[in-house]
């Protein structure tokens, strides 16, 4: 079984009338996800492509019963769409929009920690188990299912690295994105401990970049519980210069800490191998693999 | 969003944390009048928003009105790395004892805020943090339960402190974590945070940054960052205004992408095949059309950008949204540096289409793509 | 604290929840001014803080502007149970298609506070619970989590709206949360909330509660009822100066003891035995020798007043403070009327030493002494 | 064994450098409760009574590992003592204080809940086991050891119905005062439920007054549970016209709810004696008890 979303999985769209919800939505249904409805205050009683859509979760769950949620709801009311999925009873919450307030992003992740949920990103392109089930934005078509285990702070990236694996026929059990805000749910090491547990991943990859310090601490993690997995990385930001924010506000060096160069090391002292370019990823986990 | 260091001691004012009576000037003139509502010996401190001010001779110290008046003439007409002093800040000097740390940012591992605290201060944290890690208190907050004035007791006493001094620092430390979280602050910190010669606490100095994504809820500064009132660029001021992710930096490859990885990942190839990149730019997810002709239009004002490399790849960014974007560029700006052009992802076939239709080549490889920007780089554009 | 009308739709107002347009006026000259700005039809409102305004004639609608100088004439020169109304707010009137309540109040048993919905609205709550109780949605808030928008939706629905409706009532809800969070509000409603002819949602009256407790943190308010600019009588105001708890009643035994359930049985055992309290007065925990006597100055103000009852059964209040402040009463203000005393508990035999010395007798049990007290009033004070 | 203290209970006094905190203090030492600690910020090293004071309950914790808490803070720092004390692991805690904002109340009660304690309060006199140990302000005099359990929404009133049982001999197993505000801790069905598990107590004497719908719901609770040992009330307020504030927040009546009648008919329906003044409560208990 892959990890987190599966051919059960049944998921609303919450957003679902926005440009972005309701395309997105139109390709994960075209995908196979089964999406059983969609929210958008204001516009209960519609349908997006034949999906029914609510004004609030509660109703959307009293009638279909989800078990996930994908936001896209705009950046000032995504925390409060997280919280409603959380308190009407969805446990794995699939946060894509951006430029969420680190502020939100915090309430939202100590509610979490007490009722015990999984949320993935804000700011990520979501989850894939392909073949089964996408809850994302991701393009479809560049994956295809395999024993690669993909985690990623960063989306385009994750695209650009899963092509080149399907690419030399290296299929992926299941690709996440963390999302790229510096306040997330999921991490390296949750993710690490999902693909641990999972039969069908046999390596996994990790797409790391600079700021903060979740690379390094994953690094001591693989060291202190001997993971059992290979895992191949790979670090965005080797040309950063320190100070400058890149893109998002994950992708800031302050200083020493959090620098591309500090991250590889600690990658590489704990036996986990690290790319030089994207492309290298595929031929280093091929050789792992075999 | 950085604030100036008057805008983050008026925030701390605000919220009863002491700090030196001072006064903003814009020209000597007006530094001398102000000066005369304070108590010498001054401190006239240049408010611009890069690091290192103090080694860059930003900060002059003054005995007298006469001398503020000099040093307030000296410091607006310098530059510091580049950027023109446009104010400075007169204060009144602090007798110091000892020099303390407090400051409150992102723990991403632990999803929260965290203050930390240092008794000793007045250099970068990073610097107190490599130096004396056994004086760092991490004291990480739970944002359902806040931050209650005996968690900043707690803390002023495991950095020392007792009686009188430790219920001041608990006030100051509880007004620090109000202020950070009404302004929104990424990073907000009294560095150093001095206690005086007579057993006082006050925020020598001070530095707020505020979350840009949540500068909606704050108006006053959102407004003053579109204004240019800031350490931006002009083309950092123009890629803000228009939510693209801009940084300057001194190699002549222009690069245009989405997401800040992937954009990150092509300056790296960029380095790894002897090119050098002229700036970060992302357009974020989901760019329209209009959107990617801006970010063109800004990559192609700087001067030393020889090739202009775009790669997208597209998952909320639509391939043919991109394409339009490009030709409408091409057609209102117009395009007079080479391009490079990788383009995979969402609506890829229709992206293609319509740049094949306007004869204009789009690669599949970013690597092929990479080593061919960086070799008409290096034949000097052509 | 009782906040005005027009206080309660000014905070309303300031969280973006629609209130009728309107001006405060303290005369009818003003008035008919300020009428102007408005548009007709308007409705003007006796500004007062207590209930059953409208049935007793404060609220009278206007077609035009001589009409509301007509009103406010009138009004201004009216008393509402004996209260003299100084002012009054003129508004424009709203076209109701539907009356909603919406509220919140604090939950003893759940120990939070509840937010109170009813598509049924415009009488008082309570007669909304007895008349349509399946219409009432009670909405307990967990202040840990906060009450989100989503909540407000989640209301509005079982209200029996959707869409855009929906949608404005779920802000409107958020904001009267947020309201009632700011101004420590132990009560903030709007009753009702109307729905007007063209579907949309304006708040046709307003009542909130200050927190008297929570007073510190609103000094504007504070001040207010320090200033008497408030609903209270006299020897309200005085006692609140002195953080007395003093409600006056029309009986003619004046009661002072301590603790809030000691006097209201007090109360009732006086009217057990027949007679009639003149008032209740708690002067709190601990009271001080010279808040006693400020106690007795305020209940002997009241010319209804026959016998005075002080029962005093000390835990955190001293018994020789409350005998000192009795003598301080005595030799300050001259005590006229007869007194029976009841004090044991804390410090009960330097209490009873005092007054003992001071040729004042002391009563052991509170039913003795009540029926004392009944019998002094019976024979008229003697 | 008695409820929630008892000869064992070891206690810090928060607020104890303040008039009220040190007066009591000594009160407390000297009826034979185990005060092993004070605390007040600001006035750490110091002693009151032999007491060691520190600046932070943390300290104290350190030193003392206490087990109950009672607070004499001032009302607008008194929310973040009892915070303090639940935080570093007091499970038990006696709010003294009266006039605590009711959002404060809210707020300490929403965290109780998570970490699961007990609060006392606010604006009580505190819980006594006399004989054995007293948290709070009662004069310890008018009580004796004996069977019958108190709980009360009033302060002074409880002493002078316990003083009445008292001298007609009708010991106290404990007396707890729930606190006057409208937001408290214990409720009076919390009390019965622990009053039903204590073998010592026989009896339980109940002290209502107007406002709120406490002992309406407790009679609710009478009925439903068929509460297994006698209960006696009292309700205050009989005289009080509706609408008026009755001295502090928790004694008011709003409308037709709340009322002294509604609460005494609930309760005579719950076959629960009524006593119609102060002193009658002891003679309907002594006809329960023998």
């Amino acid at each position: 079984m892959p990890i987190i979303i599966d051919e059960k999985t049944r998921a609303i769209v919450q957003g679902i009338t926005g440009a972005q919800g309701s395309f997105h939505a139109k390709l994960m249904l075209e995908y196979g996800t089964k999406i059983v409805a969609g929210t958008s205050p204001g516009k209960g009683g519609t349908q997006v492509y034949g999906i029914p859509v609510y004004d609030t979760v509660e109703e959307a769950q009293e009638k279909h019963s989800a078990n996930a949620s994908i936001i896209f709801v705009p950046a000032p009311f995504a925390a409060d769409a997280a919280l409603e999925a959380l308190e009407n009873g969805i446990k794995n919450v699939v946060i894509i929009t951006e430029h969420i307030p680190i502020r939100d992003a915090v309430n939202v992740m100590a509610y979490v920690e007490k009722v015990g949920a999984t949320i993935i990103g804000p700011n990520t392109p979501g989850i894939i188990t392909p073949g089964k089930s996408k809850l994302g934005i991701m393009p479809a078509h560049i994956f295809k299912s395999g024993s690669v285990g993909m985690v990623s702070r960063s989306g385009t990236l994750t695209y650009e690295i899963a092509a080149s694996l399907t690419r030399k026929n290296l299929g992926q059990s299941t690709c996440l994105g963390l999302g790229g805000d510096p306040i997330t749910g999921l991490n390296f090491i949750d993710a690490l401990k999902m693909f641990e547990k999972d039969t069908e991943t046999k390596a996994i990859v990790l797409i790391g970049e600079i700021g903060g310090n979740l690379e390094e601490l994953t690094a001591e993690y693989v060291i202190r519980e001997k993971y059992p997995k290979p895992v191949v990385a790979f670090v965005a930001g080797r040309s950063a210069p320190p100070g400058k924010r890149m893109g998002h506000a994950g992708a800031i060096i302050m200083g020493k800490a959090g620098t591309a160069e500090t991250k590889i090391e600690k990658f590489r002292n704990a036996g986990v191998e690290v790319a030089e370019k994207p492309s290298d990823v595929a031929e280093l986990l091929a050789k792992l693999v075999i | 969003m950085k604030l100036f260091e008057y805008e983050a001691k008026n925030i701390l004012a605000k919220y009863k944390i002491p700090v030196p009576n001072g006064e903003l000037a814009t020209n000597p003139d007006q530094a001398c009048e102000l000066a005369t509502k304070l108590k010498p010996p001054f401190v006239v401190k240049a408010q611009v928003l890069v690091a290192g001010r103090g080694k860059a001779g930003g900060i002059v110290f003054a005995n007298s009105v006469a001398e503020v008046e000099k040093a307030a003439e000296k410091l607006l007409k310098m530059q510091i790395k580049g950027i023109a002093v446009k104010s400075v800040w007169i204060e009144e000097k602090i007798q110091i004892k000892k020099e303390l740390y407090l400051g409150i940012t992102t723990d991403r591992f632990n999803q929260s805020y965290v203050m930390i605290a240092s008794s000793v201060g007045g250099m970068e944290i990073e610097e107190i943090a490599s130096k004396t890690p056994e004086k760092i208190i991490r004291f990480p907050i739970n944002s359902q339960n806040g931050f209650h004035s005996f968690h900043a007791r707690q803390i002023a006493r495991k950095m020392g402190y007792a009686g009188n001094q430790l219920s001041e620092l608990g006030r100051i430390f509880e007004g620090l974590y109000h202020a950070g979280m009404d302004y929104d602050a990424e990073l907000i910190e009294m560095n150093p945070l001095v206690e005086t010669v007579d057993g006082k606490f006050v925020a020598a100095d001070a530095r707020t940054i505020v979350d840009d994504n949540a500068l909606f809820r704050h108006p006053e500064y959102k407004n003053r960052l579109l204004e240019g009132e800031s350490e931006l660029t002009l083309q950092e001021v123009e890629a803000a205004k228009n939510d693209l992710a801009y940084v300057r930096l001194d190699g002549d490859i222009g690069v245009i992408g989405n997401g800040a990885g992937l954009v990150m990942a092509t300056l790296d190839t960029i380095q790894y095949y002897g090119g050098k990149p002229a700036n970060f730019l992302d357009v974020g997810g989901g760019a329209p059309a209009e959107k990617i002709a801006v970010a063109l239009k800004i990559v192609l004002s700087d001067p030393n950008v020889k090739a202009l490399f775009i790669n997208i790849l597209g998952g909320i960014t639509r391939c043919d949204e991109v394409a339009r974007g490009i030709l409408e560029a091409k057609s209102k700006v117009g395009v007079t540096k080479p391009m490079v052009i990788r383009l995979v992802g969402t609506n890829e076939d229709e992206g293609k289409g319509i740049l094949t239709e306007a004869k204009i080549p789009v690669l599949e490889s970013m690597e092929d793509a990479a080593q061919q920007a960086v070799a008409i780089s290096k034949q000097g554009g052509k």
